[in-house]
């Protein structure tokens, strides 16, 4: 289990290898990569900045990470969230789930981008093409997409 | 009592955090953004629509019924929006 | 589009960033890869040995490739699938899909897997411990995880 | 028409491809299958489960009905295990 808050980029191959090193158990990894997107709607977007709440974000993510682990049988896991300005194209969440058997690896890593969406504290203002940061509501997809986890 | 503000609610308000020492009747969450809401306009127009606020007590989310103590951290933020 | 089988491995950062690479409109990346475990059941395992169906394969590949971006709204995917002798803890194949959208990314890439486990003719051969290589039945688990994609 | 083998079928029948000449009244996949399945004890035990064999013609899934051409390419396998 890992979790970080990072300003900095991340390798996701590296990662994905840190993660099954030395498990010859583990038989499949599933992993989601978040990237920034040039648009926000049909508003060109030239990048965004990530507002976090330190101390709790690391705390909720720890709680997520752990919630996969009583689900599933996992191997191993990660959560690596970015925070601080990014341009379009950049990484800025990964989260991976590696177990024996790859259903339990596809469903615990869709579990843990969508609880993260919904409970992790991180806020995202794009930044228009004239240089305006505004702040991105919640989507209530989001909202709905955590949900069918508590099912 | 610490106050923590992000998001837009931080610009709104022009701080991310504040030290206040709300009266004895702010006994819970309902009660402290009751009392906040009567702090001035941009209290007003920031809190204005409860249901675009989001708070924590000591970074665990917290109801309006959540009760409040004075060496309480709190923290008022959107809906959020990361991943 | 990309298919590829290949007895060498494959680099999943280095796939991955291709995938993405000069396409800001990406939101999410999801990817799968499957490992060579140590055990088959209760019986340790070293290694297996794939075999497939050269011409026949790729066509599969191509065709369930095609058949995920007729379903979802994709950017990119990817399927990259080993064949010849491999070593526990061995990489066996990557699947991975782009989108704007998670869901699609996550639905389609699990679609991908489950399709080319009961479609692609790749056959597994698991050597034991003693040296034995012994043919590995198909499972009515991956059946039915294929045939879920049908409905 | 040839024919492919793979995985153990490959080692039952101890060969990965053969070509044969089936007589007329193999038309197809169901019949040449019958046939194939006379041509000594190899063949015998190797298709004595019909249920375990899969074939492609042509490199596309057949059923037993799926006619046969003389110069077609027909694969018996193992239903697949890759992934």
């Amino acid at each position: 289990m890992s979790v970080r808050v990072q300003e900095v980029d991340f390798d996701p191959g590296r990662e994905l290898d840190r993660l099954t090193r030395e498990n010859t158990g583990i038989g499949g990894v599933t992993s989601f990569i978040g990237l920034v997107r040039d648009m926000a709607g049909d508003q060109p977007v030239s990048g965004m900045t990530l507002e976090h709440y330190p101390g709790m974000t690391e705390k909720m993510l720890e709680r997520i990470e752990a919630e996969a682990h009583e689900r599933w049988p996992l191997d191993a896991s990660l959560i690596i969230h970015r925070v601080g300005p990014l341009e379009a194209g950049d990484r800025i969440v990964m989260v991976a789930t590696a177990s024996a058997h790859r259903q339990a690896a596809f469903e615990s890593c869709h579990f843990l981008i969508d609880w993260l969406k919904t409970k992790a504290p991180f806020w995202k203002a794009e930044r228009t093409s004239e240089g305006q940061e505004l702040w991105v509501e919640a989507r209530e997809s989001d909202e709905e997409a955590s949900e069918r986890w508590n099912r | 009592m610490k106050l923590l503000y992000f998001a837009w609610l931080k610009n709104k308000l022009g701080a991310d955090s504040e030290e206040v020492a709300p009266p004895e009747e702010v006994v819970d969450v309902a009660s402290l953004l009751e009392w906040l809401h009567n702090q001035g306009p941009a209290y007003a127009e920031a809190l204005g629509d409860r249901r675009r606020i989001r708070v924590a007590v000591n970074q665990e989310y917290a109801r309006p019924d959540t009760p409040l103590s004075q060496g309480d951290e709190v923290a008022l933020f959107p809906p959020v929006t990361g991943g």
